[in-house]
């Protein structure tokens, strides 16, 4: 019994912290401000708790299962909440239904708590949609919004048709080995074409979580239509945990199809670098190119995935470390500006500057940390992600990675030339920076620019496993 | 062993001379600069002296022949052991002369420009150039190594350029100065590769260890040098020709030397000192360098250059005969007189009586310098009185400037080759030496010698003589003190520097040899030169329009003569429209277009294939699930098909 | 002495003009840290060749060996040879000459000043640091700065050219970054470059590995036909911009070329030899010749760059000791020259305010000092004895000619031929930019060289001076870090 | 009277998959197409139960999957027809082809 509550730890407490906002709103209430900070506190004390009592094992006859590795991966996507609580709170102030928010966002990082560490095709399908579907709610946030509910409409319903083909695959895995847990499954693999059918399916349901490219074509749509919030939520936090999941699955479950699964990310990581880049290369609207580039993110995480050892692990989760402080830092800064003059083109960031210093060297920090410019914490993620993905001596992969990095490099300069050289005539005023939100993106730039150089960051990573 | 530190001295006074003005004369020594740099030169040329007579004189002779030290040598850079560059000091008879001789004429011309040089604007920087230009050349006469020689060469080749374009302002002057660097430079792109053969093949850059390699026939470098041959001559043949080529260019032989002629627009005293006297003569230094190598291992090219040396001499002379700036006569009869001593070198051989060519090469640059220098410096002090470098403004001037017209006259006596003047002697050994070795050489070098009377007089009397002068300048008179002496003194030097016994001190290995005269050879030139002499007399002693008649009735001939043979304007064919229109202009229109065109294709294909495929995003989410399907069914038929 | 230093006093100058009060403390400071920076390399050289004196024959003095990534066996790993002191010689020479012209920058000068600096430590690093990965590591931090650099403060049409510049060394930098992940995976997981240097790779991998770093690193330093960046990065530039990218940045390029590539991988050199040599005699007369062409100053600077940095990768191909120390000499000469020559003209346009040739004429009348350090620079780089230029080219020439067969040969005639051309540009820029008369009546106002213009100027005559007048100090220093590269390519 | 096999069964719900699946494809309204991902699911279900009845009649890992299958497709079905209903407050329709404002 002990056990239970010290493996469940992170679940219970954000479960915790769920019925106690779902109290305070059915009692009578809190004013936004003082919820919000309490919630943030809460928050901060959960990210702490994380670190103590981490340990190995599983309950519920292998449906769940921890290990220290597993509690910092859920650790680093409740610090990514913790982040967005804070970089958001102008807006959260704002937005009528407080409670309601934390609480769909909670219980979708509940089901990512739950879904990382699903060892059953049962608990992880429960958990992804508890992961998915407060978040297609939370997307519609602007209730007024005509876009907002159209990218809420798109998710769901792309959500739902994934779901649909993820079932049917586990359904005929069910049927080649009669079994949904993954060691089981695991021993009963014989790579018959059913199985392959039931694996691709399987596949594209991560796919699209991570949005992968071709599965990829709703992310963009709802980035731009949802809140500012929920779209770093998207962006960072479920692409995050839906990573960590697949690597289990893949590493765990489907080994002994690993030759298959290498070409397979070979070919979904090029196709979606590519594609990844080539759309942000044209996009204004500062959220939809924030999503193409963490499509095209996605792709270089899928490179580190293939690499197939520990290696692969650590890189992947050091790199969802970094890149929830540099996207979360860009989405930050846009947050904030988008809060206060409602713009939200890159042609609006002209001149930016000379009106708000502070700003656009966190969201040029950000930009370069994404590109991998050195010496952010960017250039070690991605050249750790390429050295696992060298592992195969697959030469001409890392070239097409790298290569993809140029022009990755040009649409964020494009950021940053808008902010620093381009002239503008009427650039937007200097904006007043609540210290809440300055706090968080001080601690996302000191991220962007320690993780790197403190090594030994990466090493107890590759530490744990 | 003579003293290395006073050999080093001679050519490190003017360095500081250059150095003191280049940085302290505009401020400091605004006034003095001119008194500075005449002392210094001063110092060395007694120095340059002194070390003459030692060398000669105390320790010059080892058991009858003259020995070379090398009295200091420090390596300045080391490519591999055994290659390196030197700075070392070689003394021996013919650096000695050369010593003497530039010192000399340097100093004529310093003191003179104190008084032609008055109230120049940057007095200072020109006495600067000056030094910087005496040290290059006494460190290129100095030089112990090869490619010493070569850094002097181009330090020479600087100086120079900075001197000709000493009057920046002046658009000509700059053109010109371009014009003889470039020229120049070319020419030293062939000396550095036959340096680099000439190294290569004999493992030194050292010209005692060099000659010593490449004159011994039985050394195994000679034999694969001799072996490996390209375009049907042998490595060893290339690089002679090559650093033949290099000391052509700065010698202005045919056809490099159409930067001479223009270097005329320097200060005349600039011209008296580089491009009469010292400079020119480098070429002809370089070749007797080297001469054993060309004598022994490669006297093909010996030959060529011989060749060379005549058809510049005969060249030279028929243009000078036709051209009305006096400056340009006499830089086209320095080019004649250069052409005669290569191909006294041409036509000379190693050792003994048959290496007369050599001594003979060296007495002419001695006394052609005298001469040669007066004549410029001469022709300067006309310049100063009448304000023009134009015949047709001059004309009677011997009432107004007798000691001009006196020293002038020695000079063109000389030059002319008529006893007892210094340039009858040094010429009768060269014919002599030609007449021995190479007839038709010898048949062409007569005919210039009877040129060269004949335009030097056309000079003289269209200078002094002719056209009573119509009366303007007599305010001042023909020159100050200072302008005067350095014109006796090289009179006199033009006068008797023919009685030194040259043979004794300068030849080709050494030893010494005894100059004799055989009048009945002798006099055929001579005639020849009266001849010139009387020719131009009858032409141009007193004002008619024989000359126009004359030119008219040699007509195309004489238009040729005129237009320097047309020779400036294929180079000018070849530079601007060749070089630039079909070689430059395309070289940087295919970097814009084609190179950086791809650079940029690249970009531009990326945005065109980004803007291409955006339909893919078109918003409807029914699109998007068939994209879904199709990847579900591409991949599933992929790997079940294909890849199982 | 401790190699840290020289990454910590940039890095330290840098921190305290970021937190300095106004414009003059941000020049007072960083002057005062580059010319911290310089005794530092005067220092780190007298060490050197104390230790040298002392016959301390170790390959690299002053090694440090820090663990940073020890589970992939990264480590800040620290050492010098002749090359690195001589490089770290130019640099800190370029970096205080370039904080001193950019003195009246007004434009966000705290940030310049920063960038600056940062470009310096960026230079620094690379050159001292022996793990490819660290080396990679700086070489990419100096990216950035240069893009800012250029877009921010530049002329003309900044912003494609520093997209361009970005874009291109970003292209380079993943070639190398190709290349060195399959050196660190055949190495056994390695990325040291001296242990690299002692395993012996199979000749397929190098000759598959070797003409990515090559080409990489040929980027940054201009190989032709990857040069395009050059003339429009370096004509867009400031001032100080376009001497730190000609005068360091480019030399970044040349030295990763031998000490990575070609030291690294010697078989795959010997097989990709005839291309390099190839591509620069190309490089060279070809950029000669457009040069010829250029109107602009700072086009024929750049030209001329690509024609000079032809030499170094010329003598690289060449394969040979004397070669290979001439190619360094090159670097380091040209470095100094060319950071002039862009200070010159940066002087020369701030007065005229023009830098096409043909509205200026007769500057030497008004500006005697400005137009002799540029005619200095002219004749350096037209390979004049004295001057540096002459040097390196000479050793190249003798060099290159140490290989008997025709090919080399006439490659190596074809590359002398630029001295003639060379002649010709830089004898036409100056005749119609000092010589001549003033064409233009407003020039008649003009001033000459400020101090700090003077001074910069001076620092680096005397470098070039330096080289070009006793040239043994250099040799001495290159000469043995050639010989062990020779080694490493005779196979001994 | 023959029994239905596995096989007609697996028939069955593959076709009901693909009608589901070009239903979501074809038709313009949400509601139909939320239906039409009822059917895919359905499909999904029947597979379960038949898979576990002819297969593995041991265990009833198939049987309890449907029954989860079937209440998260209520509770998906809840929050999408939430969803829709907003989309016509701003829409005024609910119509897929309505709501393509967001592309590119």
């Amino acid at each position: 019994m002990n056990e239970f509550f010290t493996l469940m730890k992170s679940e219970l407490l954000v479960t915790a912290i769920i019925f106690l906002l779902l109290f305070i709103k059915i009692g009578k209430g809190m004013k936004n401000e003082s919820l919000l900070s309490l919630v943030q506190v809460l928050l901060l004390l959960n990210f702490i708790a994380g670190f103590f009592f981490n340990k190995t094992g599983n309950l519920f006859g292998d449906m769940f299962y921890t290990t220290p590795l597993i509690a910092f991966q859920k650790n680093i996507l409740s610090l990514a909440v913790y982040l967005i609580s804070l970089l958001c709170s102008d807006w959260l102030k704002k937005t009528g239904h407080l409670p309601e928010f934390f609480m769909l966002m909670l219980s979708a990082l509940l089901g990512m708590f739950l879904m990382i560490s699903s060892s059953n095709l049962l608990i992880f399908y429960l958990s992804l949609e508890l992961a998915t579907i407060p978040v297609a709610a939370m997307a519609n946030f602007d209730l007024e919004k005509k876009r907002s509910s159209e990218g809420a409409m798109k998710m769901i319903l792309s959500s739902a048709f994934s779901s649909g083909i993820l079932l049917f695959g586990i359904s005929l895995l069910y049927g080649t080995t009669g079994t949904i847990s993954f060691p089981e499954i695991t021993a009963q693999l014989d790579g018959s074409s059913v199985q392959i059918l039931a694996f691709i399916f399987l596949v594209t349901a991560f796919a699209f979580k991570l949005s992968i490219v071709p599965f990829h074509l709703w992310t963009a749509d709802v980035y731009e239509g949802s809140p500012m919030a929920v779209t770093s939520f998207l962006s960072v936090v479920s692409k995050g945990s839906v990573a960590f999941i697949f690597i289990t699955v893949l590493y765990k479950m489907f080994q002994p199809m690993q030759d298959m699964w290498y070409t397979l990310l070979v070919i979904l990581a090029i196709a979606t670098m590519l594609i990844g880049n080539l759309f942000a290369l044209r996009q204004q609207n500062i959220k939809r190119f924030l999503a193409f580039s963490s499509i095209a993110q996605v792709g270089f995480i899928l490179v580190g995935i293939s690499s197939n050892d520990y290696m692969g692990i650590a890189a992947v989760v050091y790199f969802v470390l970094i890149y929830v402080f540099s996207n979360l830092a860009a989405f930050g800064v846009a947050a904030v500006i988008a809060e206060h003059t409602g713009k939200e083109n890159i042609d609006d960031y002209k001149g930016l500057y000379k009106t708000n210093p502070f700003l656009s060297w966190i969201l040029a920090l950000a930009l370069f940390s994404l590109a991998g410019v050195p010496p952010t914490a960017g250039f070690f993620g991605k050249l750790f992600l390429l050295t696992a993905g060298g592992a195969k001596a697959a030469y001409w992969f890392i070239l097409v990675a790298a290569l993809n990095m140029i022009i990755s490099l040009y649409y964020y300069l494009r950021v940053v030339r808008a902010m620093f050289m381009d002239k503008n005539d009427n650039p937007m005023e200097p904006i007043k920076v609540s210290p809440v939100v300055k706090l968080a993106l001080v601690i996302c730039g000191a991220g962007i620019i320690m993780i790197g150089l403190l090594s030994w960051i990466f090493e107890y990573i590759k530490s744990l496993h | 062993m003579p003293n290395a530190t006073i050999i080093a001295l001679i050519p490190l006074l003017p360095l500081a001379g250059f150095l003191l003005l280049g940085l302290f004369g505009r401020k400091i020594f605004k006034n003095s600069s001119g008194l500075i740099g005449t002392a210094l030169l001063l110092t060395s040329t007694v120095l340059a002296l002194y070390t003459a007579y030692e060398y000669f004189f105390v320790y010059g002779k080892v058991d009858g022949v003259y020995q070379q030290f090398i009295p200091m040598k420090l390596t300045w850079l080391e490519f591999s052991p055994g290659v390196s560059i030197d700075m070392g000091m070689a003394v021996d008879s013919i650096s000695v002369m050369m010593l003497v001789v530039v010192t000399f004429v340097s100093l004529m011309v310093h003191i003179y420009s104190l008084g032609y040089m008055k109230g120049e604007e940057r007095f200072s920087t020109y006495y600067a150039f000056l030094g910087l230009f005496t040290f290059s050349m006494l460190g290129l006469v100095l030089s112990s190594n090869i490619f010493q020689i070569y850094i002097f060469w181009e330090l020479v080749g600087v100086s120079s350029f900075l001197l000709i374009g000493f009057y920046y302002d002046k658009p000509s002057a700059v053109a010109a100065s371009k014009k003889a660097f470039i020229v120049t430079r070319f020419a030293d792109l062939g000396f550095l590769v036959g340096i680099l053969i000439l190294s290569n093949s004999s493992g030194t850059l050292d010209f005692n260890t060099m000659i010593a390699t490449l004159t011994s026939p039985d050394s195994d470098a000679v034999k694969t040098a001799a072996t490996s041959s390209f375009l049907g001559a042998s490595a060893l043949t290339w690089g002679a020709a090559l650093v033949f080529i290099g000391g052509a260019g700065k010698s202005a032989m045919f056809p490099l030397h159409i930067w001479l002629p223009d270097a005329m627009e320097g200060p005349t005293p600039i011209s008296a000192l580089i491009h009469a006297a010292t400079m020119v003569v480098a070429g002809v230094y370089l070749v007797a360098r080297l001469f054993p190598i060309y004598a022994i291992t490669v006297p093909a090219v010996l030959e060529i250059i011989g060749w060379v040396g005549a058809i510049s001499a005969i060249i030279a002379a028929i243009i000078a005969c036709t051209q009305t700036d006096i400056k340009r006569v006499l830089a086209y009869s320095t080019m004649s007189q250069i052409g005669y001593m290569m191909f006294a070198l041409g036509v000379s051989k190693y050792g003994g009586e048959s290496g007369l060519g050599y001594t003979a090469s060296m007495f002419h640059l001695f006394t052609h310098a005298m001469f040669k220098a007066l004549l410029f410096l001469g022709a300067g002090a006309v310049i100063h009185y009448v304000h023009s470098n134009e015949m047709k403004d001059m004309g009677g001037l011997r009432k107004y400037m007798p000691i001009t017209h006196l020293t002038f006259l020695i000079a063109c006596l000389a030059i002319a080759g008529i006893p007892p003047f210094a340039g009858f002697f040094s010429k009768e050994e060269i014919l002599l030496a030609a007449y021995q070795n190479n007839t038709a050489i010898y048949w062409v070098a007569l005919i210039t010698s009877g040129l060269t009377a004949f335009y030097m007089f056309r000079l003289y009397f269209s200078i002094f003589w002719n056209k009573s002068h119509h009366t303007h300048g007599e305010s001042h008179g023909e020159g100050s003190f200072v302008m005067m002496l350095p014109l006796v003194l090289l009179g006199i030097g033009a006068a008797a520097a023919g009685f030194i016994p040259f043979g004794e001190f300068v030849s080709s290995d050494g030893n010494p040899l005894e100059s004799h005269f055989h009048l009945q050879f002798s006099i055929a030139p001579v005639a020849l030169g009266l001849a010139g002499i009387l020719a131009a007399l009858w032409l141009y002693a007193k004002q008619n329009d024989k000359p126009a008649k004359l030119a008219a009735s040699l007509g195309s001939l004489y238009k040729a003569a005129y237009h320097k043979f047309y020779i400036d304007d294929i180079y000018l064919f070849i530079t601007k429209r060749i070089l630039f229109n079909l070689v430059g202009r395309p070289a940087a229109w295919f970097d814009r277009n084609v190179v950086d065109g791809l650079i940029n294709l690249t970009g531009n294909t990326t945005q065109a294939v980004s803007e291409g495929i955006k339909k893919m995003q078109s918003g409807k989410v029914q699109q998007y699930a068939i994209y879904f399907l199709s990847g579900v069914i591409i991949l599933a038929a992929l790997f079940i098909y294909i890849w199982r | 002495m401790n190699l840290l230093l020289l990454i910590g006093a940039p890095l330290l100058t840098a921190v305290a003009v970021l937190f300095s009060r106004n414009k003059q403390q941000v020049r007072w400071i960083s002057l005062l840290g580059s010319i911290v920076q310089i005794i530092l390399a005067f220092a780190l050289l007298f060490a050197f060749r104390q230790e040298r004196a002392e016959n301390n024959s170790a390959q690299m003095l002053f090694e440090q060996n820090y663990k940073l990534f020890d589970s992939l066996n990264i480590n800040f790993h620290f050492g010098v040879d002749g090359i690195s002191v001589a490089m770290i010689l130019l640099t800190s020479l370029v970096v205080v000459a370039g904080v001193l012209v950019s003195w009246n920058v007004e434009k966000m000068t705290k940030e310049f000043y920063f960038l600056l600096l940062l470009l310096g430590l960026g230079a620094y690093g690379f050159f001292i640091s022996l793990d490819l990965f660290i080396l990679f590591f700086f070489l990419e931090i100096s990216v950035i700065p240069k893009y800012l650099l250029i877009g921010i403060w530049g002329s003309g049409k900044k912003e494609y050219s520093a997209n361009k510049l970005a874009l291109m060394l970003m292209g380079g930098s993943a070639l190398i970054l190709v290349g060195m992940l399959g050196l660190y995976f055949i190495a056994g997981h390695s990325f040291d470059i001296l242990a690299l240097s002692k395993t012996d790779i199979p000749v397929n991998i190098q000759n598959l590995l070797f003409p990515l770093l090559f080409v990489g690193f040929g980027v940054f330093t201009a190989l032709f036909p990857l040069h395009t960046w050059v003339p429009d990065g370096h004509s867009s530039a400031p001032t100080a911009g376009s001497m730190f990218l000609a005068g360091i940045s480019m030399k970044l390029g040349g030295y990763g070329c031998l000490r990575v590539a070609t030291y690294l991988l010697p078989e795959g050199a010997k097989e990709y030899a005839n291309i390099i040599i190839i591509l620069s005699a190309i490089a060279i007369l070809y950029g000669a010749f457009a040069t010829m062409m250029q109107k602009d100053l700072k086009y024929i600077n750049a030209y001329s760059s690509v024609s000079h940095v032809g030499f170094s990768l010329l003598g690289i191909g060449m394969l040979t000791q004397t070669a290979i120390t001439g190619a360094l000499m090159q670097m380091v000469s040209h470095g100094l020259m060319t950071a002039l020559f862009f200070a010159v003209i940066g002087m020369v346009y701030d007065r005229t305010h023009t830098r096409m040739t043909g509205e200026m004429g007769g500057l030497m009348k008004v500006m005697p000092f400005i137009s002799t350090v540029f005619f200095i620079v002219g004749l350096c780089s037209l390979g004049l004895p004295g001057f540096s230029g002459f040097v390196a080219e000479m050793t190249v020439f003798m060099g290159s000619w140490e290989n008997a067969d025709a090919f080399h040969r006439i490659a190596t005639i074809a590359a002398a031929m630029s001295i003639v051309v060379t002649a010709v540009y830089i004898l036409r820029a100056t005749g119609q930019t000092m010589m001549g008369a003033i064409k233009n009546e407003s020039h008649l106002q003009l001033k000459d060289a400020a101090w700090n213009e003077k001074l910069a100027a001076i620092i680096l005559v005397a470098g070039i001076l330096a080289i070009g007048i006793a040239p043994g100090w250099l040799n001495d220093l290159l000469r043995p870090a050639a010989e062990e590269i020779m080694n490493r390519i005779a196979g001994k | 009277m023959m029994q239905p096999g596995l096989y007609h069964i697996l028939f069955i719900s593959a076709a009901l998959f693909f009608i589901g699946v070009y239903g979501f494809l074809t038709r313009r309204n949400l509601i139909t197409m939320l239906m039409s991902i009822e059917l895919i699911l359905n499909s999904v279900n029947l597979n379960f139960i038949a898979f576990n009845k002819y297969l593995w009649p041991g265990k009833l890992d198939g049987l309890f999957f449907t029954l989860f299958i079937i209440a998260i497709a209520a509770a998906e079905a809840a929050v999408a027809i939430a969803i829709i209903i907003n989309l016509y407050r701003s829409h005024q329709s609910i119509d897929v082809e309505n709501a393509e404002d967001l592309k590119y």
